[in-house]
């Protein structure tokens, strides 16, 4: 019986645990930590920060080939199927009407995927500096943290890098949790008082068809030019259908409620079952923690560049302010806008607006996600 | 220049400059679209169509609901 | 580098589409027009109609090894899981009042299975004229569209007919939604003025135990002689069974709304992704969608000549415009007879009496696909 | 007469005699279960209590409430 | 043609039913007896039940390797999952306030474990004298039924003994549904009517921020000493801690009602689907029924005497009352203390104070079950 | 004593032990959880903003909403 017991002892986390186990489990308590106390992204860092603890409870086997973890994770994550499923949510909650009313602003959407290229080259920098070790796929994955898209993350590096994924989606929660605090002060470094104070006159009303056909419009851009970018465009289009159509409230209240809910429990879990010791503990993580600081700035100021730019040649100019929602992390980005923007003038309400180049930030970073993964197939 | 940063640029360019063809391509469809549909004199009516589709399933169990209490009363129970 | 542009846009949609695929996106339009504009049958068709359009894609793949498309269908629609559900789904809203009020009406609905079977000569028929290629079990997937219930229809094509399971489901839920356009003429055509202005004396209450004990009694007999029809007809009297019973309100409430809202966009997504060129854009398409509409006039004719075949033998007449009902289509057909009844005689409300044979024509289209399965194992 | 006539054929008549049977003995079950109910004396208290059975998990719950909403003012906090 | 029918009739049940399948069909008909007009657990009753009398209807196959209910088993029972989701909803339904508030009344919940452990002993010496035939695996598994807790009988019961699962997950809600009328006889047998009698003192306020702490606090103490109650009690706390957070009220949400119900109706399917006649007709059940009934009462009675034990020790007397809730059976058995204490003195409510036992219960038989897994592992 | 009952109390031991450890380590930690808590400060801000955290994203949205307004009421339609 003694023997029974020392086996129960020499099976227990005092006995086994090793130290970067540890060490993970303080990262999990740290992203708890954020999520409840400082709010960061709590639907996804809490979820991801539990399933964090328990990957890394040794002896609990929730991760080995039939624990719960391991499940999740091949049902959701490996097979790509838990983002597309959020992206449909994602879709039937927006609203293109700002884009529609005045579409130009995609062009702003545009400019902040400079974010995600730019940290393309930053990654494949360190690595032949040696800093790091990331192959060309790996570099690409680490961009699309710069999409500010926790979907769309997770997507790309469950196709071209499954061994980063549980860095990459914190790093990309994360800087999204932090857009208030990462985005001000870039913006007004590239900008004047005067330009800040543009006032920007009210959107038209756009009609109920509009709306409707829009999404089967970028669809059917995408299936003409970029089918690579179907899958998640395609899913984002879908829940948008559902939404405006108007036609089938009880499916787009589901996608955006229950089903969107079971999903983001499950891709939470999985993403956290991700997060092992070996996985996360390395130099890599650090160089990705740092591109992906980089490639929210850099996102960042290549809308506000971009904005500018378009004002040479626009009639109505435009508040550059706006440009660095094109980065997307909607609505957080488009808040910020709106909010220098009332700090430079009381009267000057840009939410709207900003709504525009924030929703097409993540059409944006989609069609960029489907460049990487044509490029690589 | 290694093969890796050689790739990393090749992955820029094409990336930045497909975005910006597709979505500049979308700003040009979503105006055509606009225009289009201004164009399309029942606009008005099949938008207000279809906000009240929304409630036609509820208004059609409405009708059952109304049509079986009318029912019930006219036979006096 | 120019090599990789020249890939991408090779592989691109512009380069690779053809004729088949921009047939079948102009099909998948056709049927999101239908849903949202006409409002035919939309929780379905909406989904179909996208899934038309994201399985046509060329390059996109996915309906590929590990597309989403292709793991929902093989998930949920090959293995006949989604439609269970449904059924359960459905069961949990019947309410057999009406027809444990009234149960001659059940015969009524026994009649309207016409259609089906009629329907399944049809097929033959044209098989052996040789304008089509249906073998025995084609013909039995495709007669099932005569009875009028999606979730029947893509159960059994499921199981007998694969490759059919597109223009299938297409024509069982574009019929459903024409019902009010198909059956009026012909229950008008098959009944005099004195007939369809019959009055139907009013329904006596039935008990709240009659009602849950009654999907016991169904099952009961299921079991005894027809197992066959034990997955369909089993899981909706178990949903039947939820509501009924009131002791497990928020399972039976789940059954209805949550649950059902999820498996109907997978389920519409994943009978999208059968509508691939090949399988839907051939002549035997056009052989279904004619026998499909055969099979609603025949069981639709059916149904009104049994009611007047009853009323030869019983005592108080019943209307034979409540006949019609039989061919399932809850509530659409029942609605119909009450309209149809209210034009002959303003005063004569047929829809509780028409709800008997609506509920009775689901039972009786699961005991003919229960014939079917077990005629064929 | 080629086998796959013959094989609809079979298929109808088995189909519609099935289908009949089985639903006109669907219509002597449930006019005997409806005969032997009315029969039963505690048909009434049977269906209210049912109908009252939902609400008892929430019942339950209220009890609950109702008691530690009691604990706690008859000690004054 | 005639060959035809009577292959139809040779498959039908009337000509292959066995007796076997007509008594569980008549066990299953009990089942949902017991649910609906005595409403006994009816949530999982009712479910079991009707899955019972799916899976012994003759050639409907709903069990064989295609069928639904074979589909059910493999995804959520024999992996586990279905019921880890329940414990994370149910810990998503409690409250550690009470608890929080009055720690030593874990110590109750660790007495009431006793009915496991007892019933172990009881298990193995039913099989010792030859009455049935249980290896130590299933004597673990039929002990759990004292655990009181529906998920952690079904997890253990499919990890070691999966073909006692059936028998072991009815006896062990048919119990929890009987635990008023179990109980209270061996409360007042075990209690003189001054011990009944005392008043409790009001239990302090906890505050938020010791809510939140507590699940990780459990969780640390399991991942240092237990990790094979990790899955189970990680998920508990997982749940917990999601709506204690507060910051993911929709994800809590759903636990405990949307995705929570979709699990409930698949697990009862899923546990009546182990419901054959070989798997129950046999004496083993009738000695788990036994054995069950005993476990209860074990349970309850070690509950009692704990607290009669901890009242020579400390300085404010407890009300022994309190330590039958100790079993688990939320809230049921709370509310017999409640009842049992209110008779004694119509004053004395103990409903809050039995909380704290009675959720310490649920935590000591998850910790039963990992000394169980950790000890076959 | 036969080895299948050796092996029950084995298992008897092992599990009600590990249990009262367990539990008993538990009521230790609770209790070290709320003196350490009692003793930090900011307790009370803490908890009241945890509270109010779950209407945080409804507020957001609100002000969306307020902001939409407030910019359509000014431009006067
Ligand atoms: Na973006
Ligand atoms: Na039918
Ligand atoms: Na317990």
């Amino acid at each position: 019986m003694l023997e029974n017991f020392a086996n129960l002892f020499s099976s227990s986390g005092l006995a086994t645990i090793e130290s970067g186990q540890l060490l993970m489990m303080l990262v999990g308590l740290t992203l708890i930590y954020l999520a409840i106390a400082r709010k960061f992204e709590p639907l996804l860092l809490l979820p991801i920060g539990f399933g964090t603890l328990l990957i890394n409870i040794p002896g609990a086997g929730m991760g080995g080939a039939d624990g719960l973890l391991h499940y999740i994770s091949v049902v959701g994550i490996k097979s790509g199927v838990f983002p597309l499923f959020i992206f449909m949510g994602v879709g039937a909650m927006t609203d293109f009407g700002p884009l529609l009313a005045n579409p130009k602003t995609l062009l702003l959407g545009a400019a902040a995927q400079f974010g995600i290229f730019g940290t393309v080259i930053g990654a494949v920098g360190m690595s032949s500096l040696g800093w790091v070790d990331f192959s060309l796929k790996d570099a690409a994955a680490i961009g699309i943290i710069g999409g500010a898209d926790g979907p769309t993350s997770i997507f790309i590096a469950s196709q071209l890098s499954p061994s980063l994924l549980g860095p990459i989606t914190v790093a990309a929660y994360s800087y999204m949790a932090l857009v208030p605090l990462i985005q001000p002060p870039i913006m007004k470094a590239l900008t004047t008082k005067a330009e800040r104070e543009i006032k920007m006159e009210q959107l038209r009303t756009v009609s109920k068809r509009e709306k409707i056909i829009f999404p089967i419009v970028v669809l059917f851009l995408v299936a003409m030019f970029l089918p690579s970018a179907a899958p998640l465009l395609g899913m984002f289009c879908f829940g948008n259908l559902m939404k405006e159509s108007g036609v089938v409230n009880r499916l787009s209240d589901t996608a955006q409620n229950g089903l969107m809910n079971i999903i983001t429990i499950m891709l939470g879990l999985g993403v956290g079952s991700q997060m092992s010791a070996e996985a996360f503990l390395k130099v890599e993580t650090l160089g990705i923690l740092a591109l992906g600081l980089v490639a929210f700035c850099v996102g960042t100021g290549a809308g506000v560049l971009m904005a500018k730019l378009m004002n040479l040649f626009v009639k109505i100019p435009i508040n550059p302010l706006i440009g660095s929602a094109g980065v997307s992390a909607v609505p957080m980005a488009a808040r910020v806008s709106n909010k220098v923007g009332l700090e430079a003038n009381h009267q000057n309400y840009l939410l709207m607006h900003a709504m525009g180049p924030n929703v097409a930030g993540v059409i944006g970073s989609a069609v960029a996600a489907g460049v990487m993964l044509s490029f690589f197939s | 220049m290694p093969e890796l940063i050689s790739g990393g640029i090749t992955l820029m360019v094409m990336g930045m400059s497909t975005v910006f063809l597709f979505l500049a391509l979308l700003v040009v469809m979503t105006r055509l679209l606009s225009w289009l549909l201004s164009k399309l004199p029942e606009a008005k009516a099949a938008a207000d169509n279809s906000q009240n589709s929304a409630s036609s399933e509820q208004q059609n169990m409405l009708e059952v609901a109304v049509v079986a209490a009318a029912v019930t009363k006219a036979h006096g129970r």
